[in-house]
């Protein structure tokens, strides 16, 4: 028996309007992320993963941002149509947000403590006292020493370690379903990416909460993530399991990920890379927008866009994975799967 | 702190000793002030006598010793009109000045802020776009012309306010109006330019994401991070309304120090001029300084080392 | 920290600072008192000037508005009368002379200053001493210098005596000198003295706002009974624009210097009207000899005064309002001859100077003025540009700030011509002295006969040979063709209609002169 | 003075003094703190360290773009330090430089043709005729093209750009480069491509480096030696696969261990630190990375260590093996991890 | 709100610098899309027209003065907007005023901007006892008030059309000064200048060919907006009985003239006041629209 997902996005668009220009940096996604599941999107910059994350938060620029279509269902409120009042209601409170930069996520003029009480304001009915002590005890639930002292300071006073788990509690405050992680720790040094990696890893286990992190490390991901979303260009192209996606990854965007990594590669040796860049959206065409770059794309590749094609959970968007092209297509040696 | 003060106050010192030599020297050359007081049949010889009682026979860096060596002890010397006391008679008009200024500063700010900020919150509207030609319109204007304008309609045509002269409340009305215009639309226009920059921030994306309503998000987030350059420019300007109001101060007859400045320098009184000039740059300077000290009160990244 | 408190100390700190300069702070009312709408019996007056009285110590300033404003709290010895410029007494009953150097006065009973002390030969001794001290630093010491001592005769009569011949102590003694109360001076200083003066004037110090105003109100036990106007305001509006609205809104009932273009809509308002006269003051345009230029010549100095026609200046430029002169002097000066005026002739203008050996066509003249000192001063500047333009001359209008111009004509650096006002002339002396000799650069004119001829005149003190020698010397000027004589000037002051005011030739503004209609 | 060494820094110091006021003693950071390193003609050297490390210092340092406050640069066998200014500036078209970040290190005003001329024009290289073949030589090389020179930096992406970057540094034909996080601001598939370039370059002009990074796993594919660095001080030294075989020091095995997992099936001991990196103005006494490290013992707060060679080059600076040496107090901490 | 947008080769960082052509037309095309931009382009092109071939538009000779015709009201005897009180053409005073604010701004721009922009270089790019020495003398003088400093200068050097000028650029020249320095210490930061000592560019080079031309823009900005300021304080100082004098046809120096006719003969002050407003509303605006457009990070000051 299914439990129905937290959040349910089908067949959302989001443009951007850039003077006459119309951007469309989502073209249709379909997701879902499940209670107490750990999401990673992974994708490189400007495919489109921040910009989910923002249109799940409702935080689309007012004037230039707008849903085209589709529909976000979170835990059972449609959240597109939502009037932003009641959107007020579940931001910071249901859904919460870690940003990349926690240099400038914090206001400098104000009190951690000040920046701290705000989510409680706005959605809990509590005395400055009873504010004050949640907020303390957060403090340490993140493993941040002197708590005490540290609700008076002001950001500029902290390291970056420090403020990175101060937005981390900013975001548990009010302990919410869904908690987004957008590139938590790409601003971070390794030692206090490893920090923060287990913090996460520590509070997705002790709280009951859904986790979506996005990423473009897929070091991150293996590390941290139940399934794994591979997004290219406002698309999702692949979607799996963690173990299925870094075992078996069926998309040639993925696999080029994964094989560009320094470490999948021969010390010294030419690592492989994917060759040409990410299109610009007017170069995309009625057909894949990887075909530009993709080793193994044939005819039909450039001139119909691949639909989903699932295998036991594990989908991706790919006409190699299409049996009847299979055949025609597919050249046996050129795709060095690990296993 | 202490270190602070006091490295501020030795660089004041010097800016104001800097400013005194220039001027002393520029304002020597500006002309001979004997005959512009003595009737205009005085004879030559008379004149010379007058101008060596009053020392400008002798040679020019003998003056400039004698006159920083008093200077340094807050003694400018006399008139050479009236024969009082430069310095207080400097002093005396301040008041006057600070009144307008900062009556002007008031309502300035009172109107700016706001109107900045409903503007950049509502960036491209209609209002927004009032406001940016109000402003610029404001900037535009030469503040004679629109202090004459003033007095044509409200003290001649319609009778209803004092056409100038200095004290009550109903005289401050159309002098304070006229020097406001011009830092209503400067402040505006920076305000909605600071309050965009703050808008655009990361850290107003963090709030919104704590469910914080936007009213709350403008007048407590947003407002304080756009006061701490609003504080500088308002205290250029505070400098800049003390000093630069000769016109206002002549068109509306008010008592001040600006038309006390310029009276002096067409009437080349020497003392009174080095007086003005001493208290308007030390003025300058103690606003600044107060910006320094308001800014480092707002802004906690330099509050707290 | 809440967002308002930076609003709310700028606003405190306004409010202590509008009441720290309560003591600046205006009485509005005293106009709308003026203005008597509630059929109250009128007794204050409000007089707008261009700016304040440097100092309120008699005996010190040079200048007209101080002048003007002090002339209410003191009293001079001997005045001039309002039409004639003849001298009436004052405080001095009396005056003789007793031989070259020596002249005796006789002075008045009974008179008191504010502060009820007696008036008295010491008072006048003090005033004359007080010129002559040199630590009062008084700008009248230059026209005061060949005075010896004064002798207190007795308590009304004293005596003054001159180190060389002074013919026109008189008039020294009628346009410098007001009486000063020796005890209040000597008791409070002289710098407590200029800001709080006592006289015997009549009018009472009352309050002085630097740049505000000063207010003054009847004394009560004046000599010649008090004054029927008893609240007196000088207020001070630099701007003309804004004195004219101060006028117009009834803020102020009087101002001197209308500009000849506002007489129009002042006389058009049913409460305004303009009050106009001849004053002692004379405008000219000077042709300098000091400098080489074709001005040495006097044939250009004649064809100047043929190629410029006053009259046309005076009609379009001055709407009429000023007496067009034709010699040195003003018809109001003791001494005044009547000389013959050059016509406009702009044909012989160019014969002179073809004469002179000049092309009109090919010159090329600088003309130097003054801006807002005189009477549409810079307009008649380029009024006599297109005028000398109309017979080829080019004309270089060169508009100088008064300071720098002053500067310049004392300096003798200006090339051509200039534009400058003389006055209030009185005499013949100390115009044709100052202005036409090499020690007075204000006409940039000398020529050495004259000038040993004007030296010699001056020394005379029989009044009829005096006049006839300077009757000639005035002749001679004209044919020299010494400057261009324009007019004597116009005061023209703007007064409420119901203002009883009667313009004065010296430029005095004296509110005890004046009265309210009913 | 060793013919095989291209570069030998000797006791390098970069100090920086912040004013405190008039009447407080000044904040001397010190941000390269008396470090020591050579490096082989043809090799590829690392400098790995956290943000605040003072790696990208050292590199600044070397090619004198900020002046050394002590130390020795041999470049060559030349004194780098007592160079004049017009020398140094000659010797620069030997020592090139390749910066972080593509965006800014290029001129907006700029074509490509302008930025890759200018190099060859101020160091006045080859005939002016010959050098439009060098540049078209070098943008084949890079992978751009001719049709790229009159275009401005802002029409080419990041990988693009670094690649520009690189062709300028190039061109020149240096014998010596300093990489100053070359890569660290692309994305994984451009970053290979770049990667590959540089590999490719050093084959073909036998190119040195001086590789500045903090990503560990790109020293680990594409350097020869490698040197840690932690609070201005270098406190391990060693073939790269040496030291990510057996690393030494206790912060090299914490940030070796720091490396995200390649696969969610691999377990990875990983050590914590705690606390962030202290302050470079006020470093801890004794050994600067005493109060994170997980095997700290009593004289670490007191005495700097001094350096134990473990053969092959590999050197480290830590007690742990000091006090091995010196046989007093066997400490089972000695190996954390192996 | 930073929000990542695909990325596009193009328009995908601020800086925004085309190539020369497409600068122009990208420039152009920014116009077209800005009201105030277009407005403040036009008023600018019509100032400029007036003042290049305003002699030959003139209905009259604007020194002409005909006494019989003085103080005539607008549309009167052909003359449009009136005659003023020596019986001069006011349109033609206007056209001709038109040239002489341009020159004065124009002028004052390039004496002060150049003279500032030399000293804010020497200053931010060389540093030490001269940078200390020379920001020293622009705290002194910015210690003072703008239009006091130019009165003053003013009354040193005389008035006239060149002297103001003088004195505006005298009293201006410590903006261009700040700005620049200011400008110069940032870009000396910036990583291609680091990267231009790298390559072993002389340092006189790096000046002339790096930070100069990045230098361009916020110094053109900046020109445009005092432009309006000079043009304004010019007529400020008239005002105050210094300046242009008469018969010179300065807008500022024909309100000053002008003002004392306000009750009797209003089209004296009106028109240059407006032409005044207008003029630095126009270039106001173009400022405003090109300093959005060609430098979007430095909006506000």
């Amino acid at each position: 028996m299914m439990e129905k997902p937290l959040l349910e996005i089908q067949n959302l668009h989001v443009e951007f309007k850039s003077g006459k220009e119309v951007v469309r940096p989502i073209r249709g996604i379909d997701l879902k992320v499940n209670r107490r599941e750990t999401v990673g999107i992974v994708g490189e910059s400007g495919c489109g993963k921040s910009v989910t994350s923002l249109t799940v938060m409702g935080l689309l620029p007012e004037k230039t941002g707008r849903i085209a279509d589709g529909s976000i269902l979170f835990d059972g409120t449609e959240l597109t149509a939502l009037p932003e009042k009641a959107y007020r209601k579940i931001r910071g409170n249901d859904i919460s947000m870690i940003f990349q930069e926690p240099m400038t996520s914090l206001n400098p003029v104000f009190t951690i403590g000040e920046q701290l009480s705000e989510p409680l304001r706005q959605h809990r009915k509590m005395g400055k006292k009873e504010i004050r002590e949640t907020i303390i005890s957060t403090l340490k639930q993140v493993g941040l020493p002197r708590a005490e002292q540290i609700i008076d300071e002001y950001p500029h006073q902290l390291s970056g370690g420090m403020r990175q788990r101060v937005m981390i509690s900013l975001a548990l405050l009010c302990q919410p379903k869904l908690m987004i992680a957008d590139e938590p720790t790409t601003a971070l040094d390794v030692t206090i990416q490893a920090q923060i990696l287990e913090l996460l890893k520590a509070i997705r286990g002790s709280n009951d909460m859904s986790l979506m992190l996005i990423t473009h490390d897929l070091g991150v991901v293996a590390e941290m993530c139940d399934r794994v979303i591979v997004m290219y260009a406002g698309e999702i192209v692949e979607e799996a399991g963690v173990e299925a996606i870094f075992d078996r990854p069926l998309h040639p965007y993925t696999q080029g990920l994964m094989q560009s990594l320094p470490s999948n590669n021969e010390r010294k040796g030419k690592l492989f890379s994917i060759k040409g860049q990410v299109p610009k959206p007017s170069e995309i065409g009625k057909g894949c927008a990887f075909a530009n770059r993709c080793p193994h794309a044939f005819d039909r590749c450039f001139a119909e866009a691949p639909p989903v094609f699932s295998e036991a959970g594990h989908q991706s968007k790919c006409w190699l994975l299409d049996p009847v092209s299979k055949e025609g297509s597919r050249d046996e040696s050129s795709i060095p799967i690990r296993s | 702190m202490l270190d602070f003060v006091i490295k501020r106050v030795i660089q004041v010192g010097i800016v104001v000793l800097l400013a005194l030599t220039v001027v002393f020297f520029l304002i020597r050359l500006s002309g001979d002030p004997t005959p512009l007081f003595l009737p205009p049949d005085a004879p030559r010889e008379q004149i010379d006598e007058y101008r060596s009682k009053l020392g400008f026979d002798r040679p020019l860096l003998v003056q400039y010793g004698e006159f920083m060596k008093n200077a340094v002890q807050g003694d400018f010397g006399n008139s050479l009109r009236s024969k009082e006391d430069a310095l207080g008679m400097v002093l005396q008009r301040l008041p006057a000045t600070f009144q307008l200024a900062i009556s002007a500063l008031v309502l300035s700010l009172l109107i700016s802020i706001p109107l900045g900020v409903l503007s950049a919150f509502k960036r491209n509207s209609i209002f927004d776009r009032i406001a940016v030609a109000l402003t610029v319109i404001g900037q535009a204007i030469p503040s004679f012309w629109f202090g004459l304008l003033l007095i044509f309609i409200f003290a001649a045509q319609l009778k209803v306010l004092p056409s100038g002269g200095g004290g009550s409340i109903v005289h401050m009305i159309l002098p304070t109006l006229t020097l406001a215009a011009y830092s209503i639309a400067r402040f505006t226009r920076f305000t909605r330019s600071t309050m965009l920059d703050v808008l655009r921030k990361d850290f107003i994306r963090t709030a919104k994401a704590s469910g914080v309503p936007t009213p709350r998000l403008i007048a407590r987030y947003a407002l304080k991070n756009s006061l701490i350059p609003i504080i500088t420019l308002v205290a250029l300007d505070l400098g800049t309304l003390l000093g630069g109001a000769v016109i206002t101060e002549v068109v509306f007859s008010w008592p001040g120090i600006g038309r006390l400045l310029l009276q002096s320098l067409l009437n080349r009184d020497f003392p009174i001029v080095l007086a003005g000039v001493f208290i308007i740059a030390l003025i300058y300077a103690v606003i600044n300084f107060v910006a320094d000290l308001l800014y480092a009160f707002v802004n906690p990244q330099i509050r707290v080392r | 920290m809440k967002k308002g408190y930076f609003l709310a100390v700028l606003l405190v700190l306004s409010f202590v600072l509008a009441a720290c300069t309560e003591g600046t702070a205006g009485d509005s009312e005293s106009a709308s008192d003026a203005k008597g709408e509630d059929g109250k019996q009128k007794d204050s007056i409000v007089i707008g000037f261009e700016s304040d009285a440097a100092t309120l110590i008699a005996n010190s300033d040079v200048n007209y508005v101080t002048d003007a404003q002090i002339r209410s709290i003191y009293d001079p010895l001997i005045d001039r009368d309002g039409d004639t410029g003849e001298f009436v007494p004052v405080l001095a009953e009396e005056w003789e002379n007793i031989d070259e150097l020596t002249w005796r006065l006789k002075l008045k009973e009974g008179v008191k200053f504010h502060n009820g002390s007696d008036f008295n030969a010491e008072a006048a001794k003090f005033s004359i001493d007080y010129i002559l001290d040199d630590a009062n630093q008084s700008f009248y010491k230059s026209r005061w210098s060949d005075i010896k001592e004064v002798k207190v005769l007795s308590d009304y009569e004293v005596e003054i005596i001159t180190s060389k011949p002074f013919p026109s102590l008189i008039e020294r003694i009628a346009d410098d000198l007001l009486i000063m109360d020796p005890v209040y001076v000597n008791d409070v200083g002289t710098e407590e003295a200029s800001k709080k003066p006592v006289g015997t004037g009549p009018y009472e110090f009352v309050e002085w706002s630097r740049d505000n105003y000063l207010k003054l109100k009847a004394f009560e036990d004046y000599w010649a009974g008090p004054a029927k106007i008893k609240n007196v305001e000088f207020r001070y509006i630099p701007e003309f624009s804004t004195r004219l609205s101060a006028f117009v809104s009834g803020e102020i009932d009087m101002f001197k210097n209308v500009p000849v273009d506002s007489v129009e809509k002042i006389e058009s308002d049913e409460n305004s009207k303009i009050a106009e006269t001849a004053s002692a003051r004379i405008n000219y345009l000077a042709l300098s000899t000091f400098s080489d230029g074709p001005m040495k010549d006097v044939k250009v100095r004649q064809a100047m005064n043929h190629a410029i026609d006053v009259d046309e200046l005076l009609e379009a430029v001055l709407n009429g309002h000023g007496t067009k002169l034709t010699g040195p002097l003003s018809k109001i000066n003791s001494g005044y001859t009547e000389t013959d005026a050059y016509e406009y002739d702009p044909e012989k203008a160019k014969e002179l100077l073809k004469e002179a050996g000049y092309d009109p066509e090919s010159m090329e003249l600088t003309l130097d003025t003054p801006n807002g000192r005189y009477p549409m001063d810079s307009q008649v500047a380029q009024a006599i540009a297109a005028q000398l333009q109309r017979i080829g001359i080019t004309v270089n209008v060169q508009v100088n700030e008064w300071g720098a111009h002053l500067e310049k004509v004392r300096n003798r650096e200006i090339k051509d011509m200039f534009i400058l006002g003389w006055g209030p002339a009185f005499d013949a002396q100390s115009t044709i002295e100052n202005l036409f000799t090499e020690a007075g650069p204000y006409s940039s004119f000398s020529e050495p006969g004259l000038e040993k001829k004007i030296y010699e005149t001056n020394e005379m003190f029989d009044q009829d040979e005096r006049y006839d020698g300077y009757a000639e010397i005035q002749k001679a000027l004209v044919e020299q063709a010494a400057w261009v004589p324009l007019w004597q000037q116009s005061d023209m002051y703007a007064v409420r209609k119901d203002l009883d005011f009667k313009p004065k030739v010296d430029e005095k503004i004296l509110p005890y002169e004046m009265s309210w209609e009913n | 003075m060793n013919p095989q060494f291209l570069l030998e820094v000797n006791h390098l110091k970069k100090y920086y003094e912040i004013p405190q006021g008039m009447f407080k003693e000044k904040i001397v950071v010190r941000a390269v703190d008396d470090i020591s390193f050579s490096i082989k003609k043809g090799e590829t050297f690392a400098l790995v360290g956290e943000s605040g490390c003072g790696k990208s210092t050292t590199g600044r340092t070397i090619l004198r773009l900020t002046e050394p406050t002590d130390g020795e640069v041999r470049f060559d066998g030349e004194d780098i330090r007592s160079l004049s200014y017009e020398k140094m500036r000659l010797l620069r078209s030997r020592m090139q430089m390749v910066f972080q970040d593509p965006y800014a290190s290029l001129n907006p005003k700029k074509t490509i043709r302008e930025i890759l001329m200018e190099p060859l024009r101020v160091h006045n290289k080859y005939e002016k005729k010959e050098r439009m073949d060098k540049i078209r030589k070098i943008l084949e090389i890079v992978g751009l093209s001719d049709h790229h020179l009159d275009r401005y930096p802002h029409e080419f992406s990041g990988g693009q750009r670094q690649r520009i970057g690189i062709a300028r540094a190039v061109v020149l034909q240096p014998d010596f480069i300093i990489a100053d996080e070359p890569v660290s601001a692309l994305d994984v598939s451009v970053q290979s491509q770049v990667i590959n370039l540089m590999l490719e370059l050093q084959k073909e002009f036998g190119l040195t480096y001086l590789f500045i990074s903090h990503d560990l796993s790109v020293i680990r594919h594409m350097t020869d030696r490698m040197a840690v660095m932690y609070l201005g001080k270098i406190i391990e030294v060693g073939n790269t696969d040496d030291v990510f075989e057996n690393p030494k020091h206790p912060y090299t095995q914490a940030l070796i261990s720091a490396i995200p997992a390649n696969h969610p099936r691999e377990s990875k001991d990983r050590i914590v630190l705690e606390g962030d990196v202290p302050s470079p103005a006020n470093p801890p006494s004794g050994c600067a990375f005493h109060p994170r490290c997980p095997a700290a013992m009593e004289i670490c707060s007191r005495r700097v260590p001094e350096e134990t060679d473990f053969g092959s080059g590999h050197t480290a600076k830590c007690h742990l093996y000091q006090m091995n040496e010196k046989r007093e107090e066997k400490d089972e901490h000695a190996v954390i991890h192996s | 709100m930073t929000i990542e947008i695909p990325e596009q080769p193009g328009s995908s960082r601020p800086a925004v610098t085309p190539g020369k052509q497409s600068k122009l037309a990208f420039l152009w095309s920014s116009l077209l899309h800005s009201w105030t931009g277009m407005t403040g382009f036009i008023i600018i092109l019509l100032l400029l027209f007036l003042s290049l071939f305003g002699q030959w538009i003139a209905p009259f000779d604007p020194m002409h003065a005909e006494f019989s015709k003085k103080l005539l009201p607008p549309m009167t005897d052909g003359h449009l907007l009136g005659t003023d009180q020596l019986g001069r053409d006011i349109l033609s005073r206007m056209i001709a005023g038109a040239r002489i604010s341009v020159i004065i701004g124009v002028m004052t721009v390039l004496i002060a901007g150049t003279f500032g922009t030399v000293v804010g270089i020497v200053s931010g790019y060389f540093r030490g006892w001269l940078d200390v020495v020379l920001m020293r003398i622009v705290d002194v003088q910015l210690s003072f008030p703008f239009i006091l400093l130019v009165l003053v200068i003013n009354a040193i050097i005389g008035t006239g059309l060149k002297n103001i000028i003088l004195s505006l650029a005298i009293g201006g020249w410590v903006i261009f000064a700040r700005v620049v320095r200011s400008e110069v210490l940032a870009l000396r930061e910036k990583e291609f200048i680091t990267a231009s000592v790298a390559t072993g560019v002389p340092r006189i080079q790096i000046l002339f060919k790096h930070i100069l031309p990045n230098l361009f823009t916020p110094i053109i900005i900046l020109s445009s907006l005092q432009i309006a300021t000079y043009i304004i304080a010019e007529a400020s100082v008239s005002f105050l009985g210094f300046g242009v004098q008469p018969p010179n046809p300065a807008w500022g120096n024909m309100l000053s003239e002008g003002k004392d006719y306000i009750f009797s003969s209003w089209w004296l002050i009106t028109f240059p006041g407006v032409a005044i407003m207008i003029t630095a509303l126009g270039v106001n605006f173009f400022g405003d629209w090109l300093r959005d457009t060609l430098d979007p990070e430095l909006k506000g000051e």
